[in-house]
C-alpha cells in the first residue's frame, strides 16, 4: 500500500514527540501519532485528554475525546475544574495539539467562524479548550490540511492566540505546524517551512499560502516513513477511519 | 422510602422547567441526558436557554424542535462527526428564527459553574488574552492580580435555574453517585437553583454510604429524582452501555434537512408516550450491540469502627 | 518495575527535604504523616516552615526537637484534647527561641493550596470581614469584584518547596488513592515544586487502573514513593487502623514538660532507626486494638470497551 | 442521676435545632446536640462536618470531627475545598456551632488569643474554620461557658465578626447563644437574655457578664430537660466523655 498523506502526518508528528511526558491530545490524527509515538520515540508519553482522563490506554482506537476505553485502565480520570486548572494552567502541559480552520503566520488559529461572528457564512465548532491549551502548553503542535483557505493572510476570528505581542502566560506557544506539504518550526514567532515532505516542492508550499512563507535556509526533505513506523501506525487504526 | 423524590420523568420537566427557564444539561461526552432533552421537545417548551459546554445532537434536537432560543456554550458539533446542521440554519440564516449565543472557551464554562456553585461573584483564570472571545462576549473581563503580576482575566458565575444531571446510581433522596467522566456535573448541580437527577438506577441508601467519596452529588441539593435507564442514548454511561456511533452519523444526514429532523422527532419524539417506549423501539438487538462488558473496580475498606 | 520510584524514608527526606524548606504535611485528622515527621526529626533538619492547616502533635513534636522556624497554619492545637504546650512556649515564650507565624483560615489555607495547584495567582474568597486575621496578616487582602458586586478577600498561592502526602494505596510510579476524609491532600501536592507519597501498601498498576476516578494524585508530580503501613499513627488510615486516642491524652501530659518530651523523642525517634522500629516498639497488642474491622465499597463496573 | 449544666445546655441546644436541615456540627456539645436533635425534633437533620463529611451516621461517639466512625456509612465524603465552596460559601448551611474563648454583646468571637497578638498571653488554637463559617451560615449557635472572663466588654482580638457594621456576605450571624446559666438572642445585633435556667437568677447573669447584660422583657424559665431527652442524650455519651 502507498503511503498517504495523512500517514506521512501522522509519522511526522509522532516523531517531534520523542522524549515528551505529559501530552494533551486530541482526537484522530493527533491521538493516533501519539499513540505512535509511545510505542516508538516516546514510551513515557502519558496520553491526557481534556475530558479528564489522564494517562489513557485504550483498548481500540477511540471515536471521541471522551470515548469509554478511554476511561477504563486509565491513571486516573478527574473533573474538567480539576484537568484545567491542575494539569493546564498549573503548566504540566509538555505539549498540546491543536487543529485549525484558519491560521496564520505567527500561528494564531481560527475555529469560530468563517466571515463575520455576528453573522457568519460558516459557523464553526469554537474554542472548546483551544485557547487555554495555546495559552497555557509550554509547546502547541497544529496539525492541518494546508491551503490558501486555511493559510491565510489575516484571520476571520482569533480563537487562540500564536506568537502575538499580548501573549503572556506560561504557555511558549505554537512550536510545530505538520500539513501534508511539510513541517514547519517558528523563528522569532514567525512559520518558517523547515522541511518538505517527500515530493513535494517549495512552489507547493507558496501556492497553499496566502501569505509569502518564510523557509528556513536549512531546510530539508522530511524522511519517509520507516517500514516499522508504518506497521505500528497501520495496526493502530486497522480500519482505516483516520487514515483514509 | 419516607424522604423519597422519585417521580416521572414527565412530572419532573412539567413541574421544575417552566418556559423561558435556563436550563443545563451537562456531561461531558458521557451521561448526556437525551431522555430529558427529548421530554423537554415533547411537552414543547418554549425559550429554554440551554447551558453546556458542548451543545451537540441533543442541542441540534432542541434547536430544531424551536425548545431553545439561546446558547451558552463553548463547542458546538456534532463530535467525530461535524456540524450540527440544525444550529447552524439558525445561527446562518436565522432559519426558522434566530438563536442567541452567548460563547465562552471550555475552561471559561467551568469556571462559570465554579463560581456559581462556589457562592463566588467571579473566577479567575489564566486565559483569552489575545483572543477575540472578550471582544465579542464583553462578559470575559481583564482583571488586576491584587499581588501586582499580570492581569488575568474573570468570567461571572453561570446559576441556571435547573439543572438536569444524568447519572449511573441514585438514592431514592438523591445522593447521585458517577463514574468515569465526571465532566463538571457536580459543579453544574451546585450552581443550580433546581436539580434534577436522572439515574440508570436507583440504588438503596446502604449502596450510596458503603462508598461516600464516589457520592458526586448530595440529596440535600437535589428535587427530584426520574429513572431512565439508557437515558443517555446515543451518548453512553459508562459501564452500562456505548456510544452509538452509527447514530452520530445518521444524524449528519438527518440534520441537513429539516424535513429529515421533524420526520425523525415526530417518530422517535413526539409519537413516544415516553423514553421507556424509546428504549423499546430502539431493541434488544441495538442495546446489545452497546452492551460492554464487566470490569470491576477493585473493592476498597472504609473499615468498621462500631 | 521500570518506572518505580519506591525508595526508603531515610533516602526521600535525605534528598527532597534540605533545611530551609517549605514543607507541607497535610491529611485534616486522618492520614497525618507521622512517620515523615519522625524521620525529618531523627535526620535533625533545621528552619523549616511547616505549612499545615492544622499543626498537631507532630507539629509539636517538629517544634519540640528545634526542626522548624515557621508554621503557616489556621488551626493550632491537641484536637480534641487542649494545647501543644511546646508550641505555646515557643510563641507566648520564644522558649527555647521564637516560632514564626503565618496564620490563615481554613478556608484561606485551603484556597492557599488550590491557587497554588492551579497556577493562579490568588484565590477570591468570601471571609475575613469584620475580622482582625488580615490586620494581622497583610497577605489577606480585599479585592473587588470586576461585575460591581461587594468586596471580597483574596489570599496568595501557597507552593510548599515539597509536600509529603500519606495515602492507603500508590504504584510504585507513584499514582496515589486515598479514601475517607480527603482534606486538601490533593491541592497540597500539585502546588509543591517535589511530592513524596507515603503509602500504607504499594499496590500494582492494574489495582490503581481498576478504578481512575479514585487517584488523587498521579505519579506525574510525585517525585519518590515510600511505604510506610501504620505511618500516620497515632493518626489513622481509614479502613487500615483506628486513631490512638489515648496517645493524644498522654502527649498533653508529656508536652507540658520540655523534659519529657526530649526524652519522648529520644526514645521513640532518635533511637530507633526507621519507622519500622517505631511500629515494632509499640507492638501487636497496640495495634490490634487500633484495628477496624471490614466495611467493603460496592463495587462499580467501568465495562470492558476492547 | 441530677441534671447537669452540661446536659442543660445540650438539651437547650437541640431543642433550637426544631426543622432544621443542614447543619454544620463541631464535636464534643454541638455533636451531642446534633444528634439528641436528629432523635427528637429535627429528624431529618443532615449532620456536616468541615472535615468534608456530609451526612454522618456515627456508630460510636466521634472523638474528633475527622473521627473515622464519621466517614463509614456518610452520604457524602468531599475535600475540604468542596465543603467550604459548594456548602458553606454557597449558602446551603442552615446552622453553624461556633466555641468561643472570649464572646461581646455583638456576638463577636475570639479564639485566637488572650493578650497581644504579637505577643500573647495565651495562645489560643486560631479560626480554623470559624471566621468562614461567621460570615457565610444562615444562623450561627453559640456554645460557651459564661463568666465575666468569656463574656467580654472588649476581645482581645476578633477572630469571627458577630453583628458588626463591616458585617456582609449571606451569612445571618449569631443568632443564639447557650450558656451554663441561660439563653440568649440577638435584638438589633446586641445579646439578649431570652431564658434562664432552672434555678438560675439574673443576677448570676448579670455577674457573670463583664457588659450590662440586656434582657428580654419577654425572659422565660429554660424548661428543665425532659426523661425522653434526658435518656436519649445519656445514651449517646454513655461512658460521659462530653458531659462530666
Amino acid at each position: 500500500m502507498s503511503i498517504t498523506s495523512t500517514e506521512m502526518m501522522v509519522v511526522e508528528a509522532a516523531r517531534h514527540l520523542a522524549g515528551v511526558r505529559n501530552c494533551f491530545v486530541g482526537i484522530g490524527i493527533p491521538n493516533l501519532a501519539c499513540s505512535l509515538a509511545k510505542r516508538t520515540v516516546a514510551p513515557d508519553l502519558e496520553l491526557i485528554y481534556e475530558s479528564g482522563v489522564v494517562g489513557a490506554d485504550p483498548a481500540r482506537l477511540p471515536l471521541s475525546i471522551g470515548d469509554p476505553s478511554l476511561v477504563v485502565g486509565a491513571r486516573s480520570v478527574t473533573s474538567m475544574f480539576d484537568l484545567f486548572s491542575l494539569y493546564l494552567q498549573r503548566g504540566l502541559i509538555d505539549v498540546a495539539f491543536l487543529g485549525a480552520a484558519q491560521v496564520d503566520r505567527n500561528g494564531s488559529i481560527n475555529t469560530t467562524v468563517l466571515g463575520r461572528y455576528e453573522k457568519p457564512e460558516v459557523r464553526l465548532p469554537g474554542s472548546g479548550g483551544a485557547v487555554e491549551i495555546a495559552l497555557n502548553a509550554d509547546r502547541v503542535f497544529i496539525i492541518v490540511n494546508q491551503s490558501p483557505r486555511t493559510f491565510v493572510e489575516k484571520l476571520d476570528f482569533v480563537t487562540s492566540p500564536g506568537h502575538v505581542g499580548q501573549r503572556t502566560g506560561r504557555g511558549g506557544g505554537p512550536a510545530v505546524v505538520v500539513t501534508q506539504l511539510g513541517t514547519y518550526r517558528f523563528v522569532e514567532g514567525e512559520m518558517t517551512l523547515s522541511s518538505l515532505h517527500p515530493g513535494v516542492t517549495r512552489d507547493q508550499v507558496f501556492d497553499a499560502t496566502a501569505w509569502k512563507m518564510a523557509v528556513d535556509e536549512g531546510v530539508v526533505e522530511t524522511d519517509s516513513p520507516g517500514q516499522d513506523e508504518l506497521l505500528a501506525l497501520r495496526s493502530l487504526d486497522p480500519d482505516r477511519v483516520y487514515l483514509k | 422510602m419516607a424522604n423519597s423524590k422519585v417521580t416521572s420523568m414527565r412530572e419532573a420537566i412539567g413541574s421544575l422547567v417552566p418556559d423561558g427557564s435556563v436550563v443545563s444539561i451537562e456531561g461531558f461526552t458521557h451521561l448526556i441526558c437525551f431522555a430529558a432533552g427529548h421530554e423537554l421537545i415533547r411537552q414543547r417548551k418554549q425559550d429554554l436557554t440551554l447551558c453546556r459546554l458542548t451543545p451537540d445532537i441533543v442541542a441540534d434536537q432542541l434547536a430544531a424542535a424551536g425548545v431553545i432560543s439561546g446558547l451558552v456554550f463553548s463547542w458546538l458539533g456534532n463530535p467525530g462527526v461535524g456540524s450540527l446542521h440544525a444550529v447552524r440554519r439558525r445561527i446562518e440564516g436565522s432559519d426558522p428564527r434566530p438563536l442567541h449565543l452567548e460563547e465562552y472557551s471550555h475552561f471559561g464554562m467551568v469556571a462559570r459553574y465554579t463560581a456559581g456553585a462556589s457562592g463566588l461573584p467571579f473566577f479567575p483564570l489564566r486565559s483569552y488574552r489575545g483572543s477575540d472571545l472578550p471582544r465579542v462576549n464583553p462578559r470575559i473581563v481583564e482583571i488586576d492580580d491584587p499581588y501586582g503580576g499580570e492581569p488575568l482575566y474573570a468570567v461571572p458565575p453561570l446559576n441556571p435555574d435547573v439543572s438536569i444531571v444524568h447519572v449511573q446510581r441514585a438514592s431514592a433522596g438523591g445522593d447521585a453517585q458517577v463514574w468515569g467522566i465526571p465532566g463538571c456535573q457536580k459543579e453544574s448541580a451546585f450552581a443550580a437553583g433546581r436539580v434534577i437527577v436522572v439515574c440508570e438506577e436507583v440504588v438503596s441508601d446502604e449502596v450510596i454510604r458503603s462508598d461516600p467519596n464516589r457520592t458526586l452529588i448530595p440529596g440535600a441539593i437535589v428535587d427530584a429524582v426520574v429513572v431512565a435507564p439508557g437515558g443517555c442514548h446515543p451518548s453512553y454511561a459508562q459501564g452500562y452501555y456505548d456510544r452509538d456511533n452509527p447514530f452520530y452519523l445518521e444524524w449528519d444526514v438527518i440534520s441537513r434537512d429539516s424535513n429529515l429532523i421533524d420526520a425523525w422527532l415526530e417518530e422517535w419524539v413526539y409519537s413516544l408516550d415516553d423514553h421507556a417506549a424509546y428504549r423499546t423501539k430502539l431493541g434488544a438487538e441495538r442495546w446489545s450491540a452497546l452492551a460492554p462488558g464487566d470490569a470491576f473496580s477493585a473493592p476498597v475498606n472504609y473499615g468498621n469502627y462500631a
